[in-house]
């Protein structure tokens, strides 16, 4: 899952836009969106609020939470809390990164906006860093990830699951070594190429 | 050895037929793979219990037919591997690599150890050998060894990814740091709209470079195996499936 | 613009076709609930997201694959005739290829393991009832010609000159997925006493809380629905 | 001395070796490296048959250890044998993902007849496999590779390609360096061809 298929996930959330032009509701599959009346706001899925804006047939409204103020509480808050603090989107980066780039002229102080999404970013990855030593030191092989969010957990995917999967392995390996010191064969991590049967001249 | 058993390592770590649709999987060995194979070539030092008829040819320092008691010969894993722990021919001798970092593990300072210098395979040639060892160290090794380097993994993965490791990781954590390059890189490419890009296929791009090399070395023509014969073979035709 | 009203009609009625097709594959069991395909694209969105994280072939999804493709050819159908710079055009062909994608992704995530691990799937397929198979039949017809391709081409370059093979070793050279390894998880709906260690350690999950674990403990809770995997 | 230089099951390892090592995208089959396997894997068992029946008819057990390490020699032959050709069956099946059904004339010359059909069975299962899907609507799984992002794409012309005809019947002439605003879908595999690159 590499982050444009993340970015494909989170192109559902709905944003509000204030289209130029009107038109009856269209029935998308995935639910209707619409009636479209010219300067008043209407929600849609983002990816569609991308294609508008491209084609110049609409204003996208920045939603609440991307403005300064907001934005600097969330990062206090993230700095201050041991645990990882609940985003006011769960794909809060794909919506800062398409609409900033989409529609720069539409989100007021867009620079500043985007250095403080890109901290509080970084403050959750590093956190995350950091939960992991202690959680894999911890010799665990479970752990809770609330309020992480998808692209985040992409930051240390594969790496993270692979590590654990092979600690686990070798965990095992060790554990059953210590049952059992006469076992025979089972090395090598579940398929182990020995079966000795007595038949090696079979015909 | 250790030559022989890092360019197996550099090897092993070429993945070849990784390509967009394989998303490659966890390392997790099974009947063909060659990391595995190339692990089980590695040679365990073993100490003769018993006189062995017409064995002699394991023995390269001895001449005679029979493989003698008391001689110490170096075995391939894979045969190995097929005998009892407490078989009667053989006493298993093990290396001392392990050993040598028990200290460090105890400590939980393994991340400054150059761990693919020490083995390239330092984690599943330790895996077929847990079993031989009485003491039960070698699993309790690896296995702390790994834990402990972790978050040494991610972190070089993220800020150093294009110096490369060389031989300071086993072929594991060579992956491991492989793969968190990769994130990055494509997280980085996000970061900055440049990864939504329809790209040439891989074995396309290699294929046309070849031939373009092909056709720059000899231009007396006959320029490789159907060089440019088939440049226009796709026709005007879409291709189909 | 009657003309595009009439097109939002007949998009809009498709719903109500697809209702009526499960309904009516469905109708043995006494409650067959109508689905809409909005629903549909849910299910089928779930699917493509568990699949693509779980190590093993997960249970196949005919059912609402053909509705939703019955539904993507029906609105192409409807929709040949519009302009293709008309607004509605251009955005139902967008959902459209969303739609196509996940299905396509979905297909090869499944063809992928179906290739990497065809004898264990089948060998585990052949012990399931007909409702629990993994394999779709056209994957299943598919495994089946991939194992015997890749047997003949194994037979002829090699195979047919060495000894007979002895008993247990087709065993050893099935290939299967580590079931072990360690996947992102969500909750769906509270769920208690979830094991989440070697040493029988238990949780309660809470309703969209997050975990990362190994697999096998949480298989069940995939195939039932209680959480889904991210 | 140099009687285990070389011991039972390495010229098998060396197959594997070879084929990482070479940097092709399919080395060139190993016709005589995979003869000498086999030989070797003949040898081995006909001596264990010999031998094991002389041991059945005397019950001296003194070359038992001999034959299991023959026996552990000839899987480990085998092992290596097949995992060789396991690993080229991976790239052969790649290449029908990533060139179509027709692979390049050069490439399929490092082909043995037996891979040639496989092959072409592959290619031909996966495409009846794909028309099959939804009750015989069929999806190209080999195209809408990526998350779509537009319906039209901006690409170039890399080569003199030709006509090329669209869905709806428009043909585009397809020019080295010329530019075009096309259908994503449709283009996607000339794109991936290289034909086309796709530049926004």
């Amino acid at each position: 899952m590499d982050p444009t298929i993340v970015e494909f996930i989170g192109e559902k959330c709905m944003i509000s836009i204030i289209p130029n032009f009107s038109n009856e509701p269209l029935h998308l599959i995935y639910g209707s969106v619409g009636p479209f009346r010219a300067g008043f706001p209407v929600f849609v899925p983002l990816w569609l609020a991308a294609h508008l804006r491209k084609q110049q047939k609409c204003r996208i409204v920045p939603p609440e939470w991307m403005e300064m103020e907001t934005l600097e509480e969330i990062k206090e808050e993230e700095k201050r809390s041991k645990f990882f603090t609940k985003m006011p989107s769960e794909h809060y980066m794909v919506v800062a990164q398409l609409v900033m780039s989409t529609a720069p002229d539409d989100v007021p102080r867009c620079e500043e906006l985007r250095t403080i999404i890109k901290d509080i970013f970084d403050i959750r990855e590093s956190k995350l860093r950091t939960s992991i030593d202690a959680f894999i030191k911890g010799e665990g092989t479970y752990a809770k990830l609330d309020n992480l969010t998808l692209l985040e957990m992409h930051s240390v995917r594969p790496i993270l699951p692979y590590s654990l999967d092979h600690i686990a392995r070798y965990q095992r390996m060790a554990t059953a070594s210590q049952r059992d010191t006469s076992m025979m064969n089972t090395t090598g991590g579940g398929t182990g190429t020995g079966s000795m049967s007595n038949s090696f001249f079979t015909q | 050895m250790a030559t022989d058993s890092r360019e197996l390592q550099d090897l092993a770590l070429k993945h070849k037929s990784s390509c967009f649709y394989l998303s490659t999987m966890n390392y997790f060995p099974n009947y063909y793979s060659i990391e595995d194979i190339f692990v089980t070539q590695e040679k365990v030092e073993c100490k003769v219990n018993t006189r062995l008829q017409r064995m002699g040819f394991l023995d390269a320092g001895a001449e005679t037919e029979d493989l003698e008691p008391g001689r110490t010969i170096n075995l391939p894993l894979w045969y190995i591997k097929e005998l009892k722990v407490n078989n009667a021919y053989f006493t298993i001798a093990l290396p001392d690599i392990y050993k040598n970092v028990h200290k460090a593990v105890c400590e939980a300072e393994t991340t400054h150890i150059e761990l693919g210098r020490l083995h390239p395979f330092f984690y599943e040639f330790g895996c077929y050998l847990t079993p031989y060892d009485r003491n039960h160290v070698i699993g309790r090794i690896i296995f702390e060894t790994l834990r402990q380097r972790v978050r040494h993994l991610l972190d070089i993965s993220k800020n150093d990814a294009d110096s490369k490791p060389d031989h300071r990781l086993d072929n594991i954590e060579a992956k491991l740091h492989d793969a968190g390059v990769r994130t990055n890189t494509l997280y980085i490419n996000w970061l900055q709209m440049s990864g939504n890009n329809i790209r040439i296929s891989e074995l396309v791009e290699e294929h046309q470079k070849k031939r373009k090399r092909a056709d720059r070395s000899d231009d007396e023509g006959g320029g490789g195996a159907g060089g440019s014969g088939d440049m226009d073979m796709p026709t005007g035709k879409k291709p189909s499936w | 613009m009657s003309e595009s009203e009439n097109l939002e009609e007949a998009l809009n009625e498709q719903e109500l076709n697809t209702e009526a097709a499960y309904a009516e594959e469905d109708n043995d069991d006494e409650d067959a609930e109508p689905i809409t395909a909005q629903k549909v694209l849910e299910i089928l969105e779930t699917a493509w997201t568990n699949e693509m994280c779980a190590p093993e072939l997960l249970q196949h999804q005919t059912d609402m694959l053909e509705l939703m493709l019955s539904q993507v050819a029906h609105m192409e159908e409807q929709m040949k005739d519009l302009d293709k710079n008309d607004f509605r055009f251009v955005v139902h062909q967008m959902e459209l290829e969303r739609i196509r994608y996940i299905m396509a992704s979905y297909l090869r995530c499944r063809l992928q393991k179906i290739e990497a691990f065809t004898q264990h799937i089948i060998n585990q397929d052949a012990t399931r009832d007909a409702t629990d198979k993994r394999l779709s039949p056209e994957e299943a017809k598919y495994a089946q010609e991939f194992a015997s391709h890749v047997d003949e081409y194994f037979n002829k370059v090699a195979t047919q000159y060495m000894p007979n093979q002895q008993r247990g070793e087709a065993e050893q050279r099935v290939v299967a997925p580590n079931l072990m390894s360690h996947v992102f998880l969500k909750a769906n709906v509270a769920v208690s006493g979830v094991i989440v260690g070697v040493d029988d350690e238990e949780v309660d999950l809470a309703p969209g809380s997050q975990h990362i674990i190994p697999y096998q403990l949480v298989s069940d809770l995939i195939q039932k629905n209680q959480a889904q995997l991210i | 001395m140099s009687r285990s230089n070389k011991m039972f099951g390495d010229k098998a390892f060396d197959l594997l070796k070879d084929l990482k090592r070479s940097a092709q995208t399919i080395p060139a089959f190993d016709d005589d490296g995979v003869r000498q396997v086999l030989e070797e894997v003949k040898a081995i068992f006909e001596e264990n048959v010999a031998q094991a029946s002389s041991y059945s008819s005397s019950g001296d057990r003194s070359l038992w250890p001999l034959l299991n390490y023959r026996h552990a020699a000839l899987q480990r032959n085998k092992r290596c044998l097949l995992a060789y050709l396991y690993e080229r069956m991976q790239r052969i099946k790649a290449m029908r993902w990533e060139f179509g059904p027709i692979i390049p004339s050069d490439i399929k010359q490092a082909l043995c007849e037996p891979e040639v059909q496989f092959f072409n069975n592959y290619s031909k299962s996966l495409a009846a496999y794909m028309r099959s899907i939804g009750d015989g609507k069929g999806i190209d799984l080999t195209g809408n590779l990526r998350p779509p992002k537009s319906l039209y794409i901006e690409v170039r012309c890399l080569e003199n390609y030709g006509k090329f005809e669209l869905d709806d019947g428009e043909i585009i002439h397809l020019k080295k360096n010329s530019q075009h605003y096309l259908p994503r879908a449709q283009v996607e595999p000339l794109v991936r061809q290289g034909v086309l690159q796709h530049i926004a």
